[in-house]
């Protein structure tokens, strides 16, 4: 087992974003490797930025844990690629934290900003606090968003979670914004709490709203009462903008007439 | 006087009838001279193929639409994504690169001149534009008139003079080289969201044939003695049973010029289709190319399919519509006032996809089927078909049977039932290949006489050194040679300097834009014609003294000036 | 009074845009346009002045009465002064919400300062020369 | 006195081309053909006459070597810069931007990214079925305005291209041709519509799900009233768009700022799409700034990408809402900004005013602007269209050569970037 420490070091200019990638499990099991970070348009080594502590070995990404130590909410693109082992973020975490993941544990224990688990395939993200915008989001111009794996929000989602969802499931424990599961074609959206305007133009997938969904789209049949684990809920098929081949299950809704 | 010295160069020159001979090539101030005592620099080529610089004559690179496939695809930007690296530029893009990846990649290839293949008149500023931004190549852009509507008029009043003045000043206002037609009159029926099914429905409005649209065109281009003669995309393109309506084109197609041919036609895989619809889709290459060979004042180009995503992009904006409600993919459609149209749509041609087996087999078809290579040359009509970096593939397939039948074999079961690729025993030579990748590409486009596709004295020194040695390499055992070998030259040069070295490239090649300015008489000049020029400010929506291009965007260039008969 | 506050261009507002040093780009700028009748439940008459705020900032505006509005919405043309009163927050767009903010109104007898005034409040220098 | 015709007005995205203007003694005195707007420009006078720079909090008077040097050293010394607006200036000058920005490891952002930012997002995902503003002149037999309002905005649109405007296929507009209007108010645009629908604050996206579910013939799912709109009129409204000849929607940032931003667009676009499989429909982005298409198009074919583009680490990267200006100076994301041909004090959030005035920042503009007051250096420029020219792309992607009026001591926007850009390429050893 290998256990890394990345303790943030107090920084000059400390709103310049930073660029991380290179923090994943896997690339901890070569002891040569050289780890760059970008910070604005300057490339830093790794040691520039944090305190780096390395104990014990391992064969595999699997063996790897990483953790995040101080303030690293401006620190981006933690753990994309990753595809095993763990990293756990002590605080809150910048953008695109578990880009394009395919295996492993990222646990936040603050708050995500924008484009949690953007791409994601596979692998587990859970975040203790808030996720921004686009939490499970796809790309500009790209149809299919996140495709496997699981994202777990304890606290709230910004706006527009799960976007082009298309695979794997994500579930927000708090209220999600506007426009959850906008442009979804596959894949499982919970949302525990409130949101407004869930799945517009649905093609396909499942999206779930255990509080109220306010500003329900008018494009959505109400195909009356089922239950999920004993919760009465009201199913919806839709959008009829297109096939309506998405099923949307709410508690209450409330449109706007 | 700069000069530049290339020893033992292995060099296959088709226009000067040299298949394969080992010479030196002496280069001063860009061109090519019979020797140089002292040279600048020296260059030794021992064992390396030396050919003309590639020309691609049918390639959408720069311009509006093109622009639009870039503004509208990120994800596409991001496959394909470099930085700023001493001289070069950053670029991105896969299958449309940003102008410099575009002239940084064709110059690896040792291409050295290329032809945007649809420029709409109006918006002729924003292709030259980026041609100034593509340094490695000379551009050339075809001016687009199936739409146009003074033309389509002048053909309804029987007036063939008058179409001749009418291309003429467009041609110059635009700083365009030759005379397009895609889908005519189809575009102008898309203006309400019609199309025309063959040549032989009048079009609305004018009343006219795209038959007669397309012999007036011809006629009319012949008059201005334009160097490049009328380049047609069919109508119909990429319906299935298409082959009968190209064949139909081909049959009314005119010999009028003993120099070069009447009709260049492009991309005729996507016009060469059989069956009554996607189900009993199959190919009619041996029919199309049947009467190809018949037709010596045709030459084609074969609108190669290769696997894989790419972005599809064309003036028929009618076809790109009926891709969408194939495909369900973003779609982008751009309608030219009385000009043209336009439409880009990304797509993927899988192996599995039946359909798209079979396109990619029919434009090797074709490759292997025309007996004549200076009238068939290869080009994937970029990028519709494929980007242009899968040419060298595109060469390995012509070159060997067995790399064919390997890929074939991966391609969906039922492709063999529908097409006779496998049956064709053809592998094209080195030379063939020459001529089918530049010097038809000369010929065809009239750029002989300008210096352009040949290694003689008084060309332009625009060299691709490849390093392939002829001698060592059998093409049709060693494909992945010629792939490699084609995809990246040792050497390109363009007007006698390197500008492309193992793919790091110069910032600058002295490139120039080629355009054609037909002198007419008084009579036919449209800029002192009182009805052009009122029917001209009332119905477009910009003046016409802000219309034509001033040379200011076209920094060097070459005119090429004609004298019309008219 | 609790508003939607609207942004946009007017055609005065666009007159004076390479001339934002002048009076008229001033008064322009710092308009609120609301409906007669929310007016009269302000206790409001035209030409007086207004406090909007909400948790971004606070601006004085003057009141003008616009028929075209829905009851409950405000509009006010682009410029800095609507801006003292919008989040920066784009929602991961790239794009503010200038088309919908919630507000508070209530009369005032503040004045309303120019848009120089508002930046120099924010630490700009105004050049005097030339 | 002298008489110049069909010269091109550099305001709005309607590029308008057959202004006339009349030169005494070297100076534009009147216009023909201008909207006020566009009157107003020609007519302009308050030119800042030299360079200025911030020292101890006072402004100083410099010469423009002065200024190029300082404006180098303030790009040089950043770890992130932000290279802002592009919008007001011509094509030639927005390509050395690029260039420079790649050099520096900069980010290179338009006023597209406050504007129609949301609607090249939504272009992204689902294309766009457009046109040029002529084929609309010729033959658009129905045209909506959605979430704008050309009277006030660009004043000419109706004349030149739309109601007003005779085409081919209709010699008398006005009569042959229908207006909808869309929008959350009474404006003066929406007084001449043929149908006003007015549509509750947010609630765009609703009514464009609605009409195009009756589109689909499942009208009948639709309730009674739709974000305050009614299903008679939602009903009407798309019988409307299915039976014309050529249908024209045109929408401005009352789409693209309201709750949902792009996919609002998105859902026009798609909506329009739908029309297609009907009759002929377009759509067209009412652009604001006359050049703002053109900094698309521009970025575009130089690094990928129409704005918001970071290239930091070398290599583009693009991702507005983290790329985009208003984001990067609200987060505080960069140490030194340069404004070109725009206005951002005037025009942004006040909480990235603030950014703008804790870091150097730089403005090549030729008017004192609301950004000089927070600006360590200005460099006044010549104005395209007057005394400067170049390559402008109207807001249906038509480019037009900007012509210039007069001459003037003022260089243009082109020649100090290109000074600076040189100065840096020598810096850099490049």
């Amino acid at each position: 087992m290998m256990r890394v420490i990345l303790e943030v070091k107090e920084q000059l200019k400390p709103n310049l974003p930073i660029e991380a990638e290179c923090i994943t499990p896997k690339n901890f099991l070569d002891p040569e490797r050289e780890f760059h970070v970008w910070k604005g348009n300057k490339e830093l080594d790794l040691t520039d930025i944090f305190h780096v502590r390395k104990d014990g070995n391992a064969k595999s990404a699997e063996q790897v844990e990483i953790t995040i130590r101080g303030d690293s909410s401006h620190i981006k693109r933690v753990g994309e690629y990753m595809d095993g082992g763990k990293i756990i973020i002590e605080h809150d975490i910048g953008m695109h934290c578990g880009n394009f993941m395919s295996g492993g544990l990222i646990e936040i224990r603050g708050n995500a900003d924008s484009w949690l688990g953007r791409e994601m395939h596979g692998g587990k993200i859970i975040c203790h606090g808030n996720a921004m915008d686009y939490a499970g989001s796809g790309y500009r111009g790209e149809k299919k968003g996140m495709r496997g794996g699981l994202i777990e929000i304890m606290g709230n989602a910004g706006d527009f979670a799960g976007e082009t969802l298309a695979g794997g499931e994500i579930i927000i424990h708090g209220n999600a914004g506007d426009m959850p599961g906008v442009d979804i074609k596959d894949g499982r959206l919970t949302i525990m709490g409130d949101c407004s305007r869930p799945c517009g133009n649905m093609a396909g997938g499942e999206c779930r709203v255990f509080g109220t969904a306010y500003d329900m789209l008018p494009t959505f049949r109400n195909e009356g009462p089922t239950t999920i684990d004993d919760v009465t809920v009201t199913r919806f098929s839709g959008d009829y903008t297109s096939r309506g081949l998405g099923t949307i299950y709410v508690v209450n809704c409330k449109y706007m007439d | 006087m700069k000069t530049l010295l290339i020893k033992n160069a292995y060099v296959i020159d088709p226009i000067q009838n040299i298949n394969g001979e080992t010479m030196d090539i002496a280069v001063r101030d860009g061109k090519i001279v019979d020797d140089v005592k002292n040279p600048d620099e020296v260059i030794d080529a021992q064992g390396m193929l030396t050919l003309p610089g590639g020309i691609d004559s049918h390639t959408h690179f720069s311009g509006t639409k093109v622009n639009f496939g870039r503004y509208m695809s990120p994800e596409d930007m991001r496959a394909g994504r470099t930085s700023r690296k001493g001289d070069m530029h950053a670029t991105a893009g896969y299958s449309v690169p940003t102008t410099y990846g575009n002239s940084y990649r064709y110059a690896k290839m040792g291409y050295t001149t290329l032809l945007e293949g649809a420029m709409a008149p109006m918006e002729a500023r924003h292709t030259h534009e980026e041609f100034r931004y593509t340094p490695l190549q000379d551009c050339l852009a075809n001016t687009l008139f199936d739409g146009n509507w003074f033309a389509l008029q002048a053909i309804q009043d029987g007036d063939i003079k008058r179409l001749a003045g009418v291309l003429a000043w467009y041609l110059s206002a635009s700083k365009g080289f030759g005379v397009k037609l895609t889908n005519p009159g189809g575009t102008e029926a898309w203006g309400f969201g019609k199309d025309v099914s063959c040549i032989n429905e009048p079009i609305p409005r004018f009343g006219i044939t795209p038959r007669e649209i397309i012999v007036k065109m011809i006629e009319a281009n012949e008059m201005l003695n334009l160097p490049h003669s009328v380049h047609l995309h069919c109508n119909n393109l990429g319906k299935p049973g298409n082959y009968m309506c190209t064949l139909d084109t081909y049959d009314a197609i005119p010999d009028l010029n003993d120099k070069r041919q009447s009709l260049y036609s492009t991309h005729v895989q996507f016009h060469s289709y059989g069956g009554s619809s996607w189900k009993d889709f199959c190919s009619k290459a041996e029919d199309i190319a049947r009467s190809v060979n018949d037709k010596p004042h045709i030459v084609i180009d074969t609108g190669q399919v290769m696997f894989g995503k790419t972005t599809t992009m064309t003036a028929d904006g009618p076809m790109e519509f009926n891709l969408y409600r194939l495909y369900h993919n973003k779609w982008s459609n751009h309608d030219v006032e009385m000009e043209t149209g336009s439409g880009v749509i990304p797509v993927q041609y899988k192996k599995k996809n039946l359909v798209n087996a079979i396109m990619w087999s029919i434009g090797l078809e074709l490759g292997l089927l025309v007996d004549d290579p200076w009238r068939c040359i290869l080009a994937t009509d970029n990028p519709n078909g494929a980007p242009f970096v899968k040419y060298p593939e595109v060469m390995a397939l012509l070159m060997s049977k067995e790399y064919r039948d390997k890929e074939f074999a991966t391609l969906h079961k039922s492709t063999g039932k529908r097409v006779i690729l496998p049956s064709l025993e053809r592998e094209l030579t080195w030379n063939e290949i020459a001529i089918m990748t530049r010097s038809a590409q000369a010929r065809a486009l009239g750029l002989v006489d300008y210096g352009k596709g040949y290694l003689g004295e008084g060309a332009e020194a625009d060299i691709a050194i490849y390093p392939i040695d002829v001698a060592t390499t059998d093409p049709t055992r060693d494909y992945e040679r010629i792939i490699n070998g084609f995809s990246s030259t040792e050497y390109t040069i363009k007007r006698g300097e390197v500008v492309c070295r193992r793919g790091t490239c110069t910032p600058e090649g002295n490139h120039a834009t080629y355009w054609v300015k037909p002198h007419v008489s008084p009579k036919y000049d449209m800029s002192t014609d009182s009805t052009f020029i009122d029917d001209f400010n009332r119905y477009y929506s910009i003046r016409m003294a802000n219309y034509p291009i001033g040379e200011e965007y076209i920094g060097r260039n070459v005119c090429m000036e004609t004298e019309a008969s008219i | 009074m609790k508003f939607i506050l609207n942004s946009g261009r007017t055609i005065r507002q666009g007159k004076y845009i390479e001339n934002k040093l002048s009076q008229g780009y001033a008064e322009e700028t710092s308009q609120c346009h609301i409906h007669p009748l929310d007016l009269l439940e302000l206790g409001v008459e035209e030409e007086e002045n207004i406090l909007v705020t909400n948790a971004i900032g606070e601006v004085v505006l003057v009141a003008v009465a616009d028929e075209g509005l829905p009851k409950g919405m405000v509009f006010v043309p682009y410029g800095i002064h609507c801006n003292s009163v919008i989040s920066a927050c784009t929602h991961g767009t790239g794009m503010p919400d200038y088309k919908i903010h919630e507000v508070e109104i209530v009369p005032t007898s503040e004045k309303r300062k120019t848009p120089v005034e508002l930046l120099e409040q924010l630490g700009g220098v105004r050049y005097a020369g030339n | 006195m002298q008489e110049i015709k069909d010269m091109v007005c550099p305001f709005c995205g309607c590029l308008c081309d057959d202004v006339t203007l009349e030169i005494e003694n070297g100076e534009i005195v009147a216009t023909d053909n201008c909207c006020a707007i566009g009157n107003a420009k020609f007519l302009g006078k308050n030119r800042l006459k030299n360079p200025i720079k911030k020292v101890d909090g006072k402004w100083v008077d410099i010469t423009y070597d002065e200024a190029i040097d300082t404006a180098v050293d303030i790009l040089l010394d950043a770890d992130r810069p932000l290279l802002f607006g592009w919008s007001g200036t011509h094509g030639e000058a927005q390509c050395v931007g690029v260039h420079m920005n790649e050099i520096l490891g900069g980010v290179i952002d338009s006023t597209t990214s406050v504007c129609h930012g949301p609607s090249i997002l939504a272009i992204q995902e689902v294309g766009h079925p457009g046109c040029t503003l002529g084929q609309v002149k010729n033959r658009a037999d129905l045209i909506i305005y959605w979430g704008c309002n050309p009277i006030e905005a660009h004043p000419r649109h109706m004349s030149r291209y739309t109601t007003y405007a005779d085409g081919y296929f209709l010699d008398n507009a006005f009569r042959n041709r229908k207006v909808i209007v869309v929008d959350v108010r009474e404006t003066e645009t929406s007084n001449v519509a043929d149908e006003f629908i007015r549509i509750k604050p947010g609630g765009d996206y609703a009514v464009l799900s609605s009409l195009r579910a009756i589109l689909r013939g499942k009208g009948d799912m639709i309730p009674d009233s739709v974000a305050g709109v009614t299903k008679t009129q939602l009903i009407q409204v798309a019988e409307m768009c299915k039976t014309c000849k050529f249908g024209a929607l045109f929408f401005g940032v009352g789409l693209t700022m309201a709750k949902g931003k792009y996919k609002n667009v998105r859902n026009a676009i798609e909506f329009v799409d739908d029309l297609n499989r009907h009759t002929k429909f377009t759509l067209t982005p009412m652009r604001g700034h006359w050049n703002v298409y053109g900094a698309n198009e521009v970025m575009s074919w130089m690094t990928g990408y129409p704005y918001a583009v970071d290239f930091c680490r070398g290599v583009a990267f693009y991702n507005p809402g983290e790329t985009t200006a208003v984001d990067i100076l609200a987060r505080k994301e960069c140490d030194a900004c340069m404004i070109v041909g725009s206005d951002p004090a005037a025009h942004f959030p006040h909480s990235c005013v603030e950014q703008l005035r804790d870091i150097p920042m730089i403005v090549i503009d030729p008017f004192q602007t609301m950004t000089t007051t927070l600006a360590d250096l200005q460099i006044p420029v010549a104005v395209t269209g007057i005394d400067a020219e170049g390559t402008a792309y109207r807001m249906d992607g038509v480019p037009l050569k900007v012509k210039k009026a007069i001459d003037s001591d003022y260089p243009s926007d082109t020649e100090i970037l290109t000074r600076i850009y040189d100065i840096m390429l020598e810096v850099k050893g490049l």
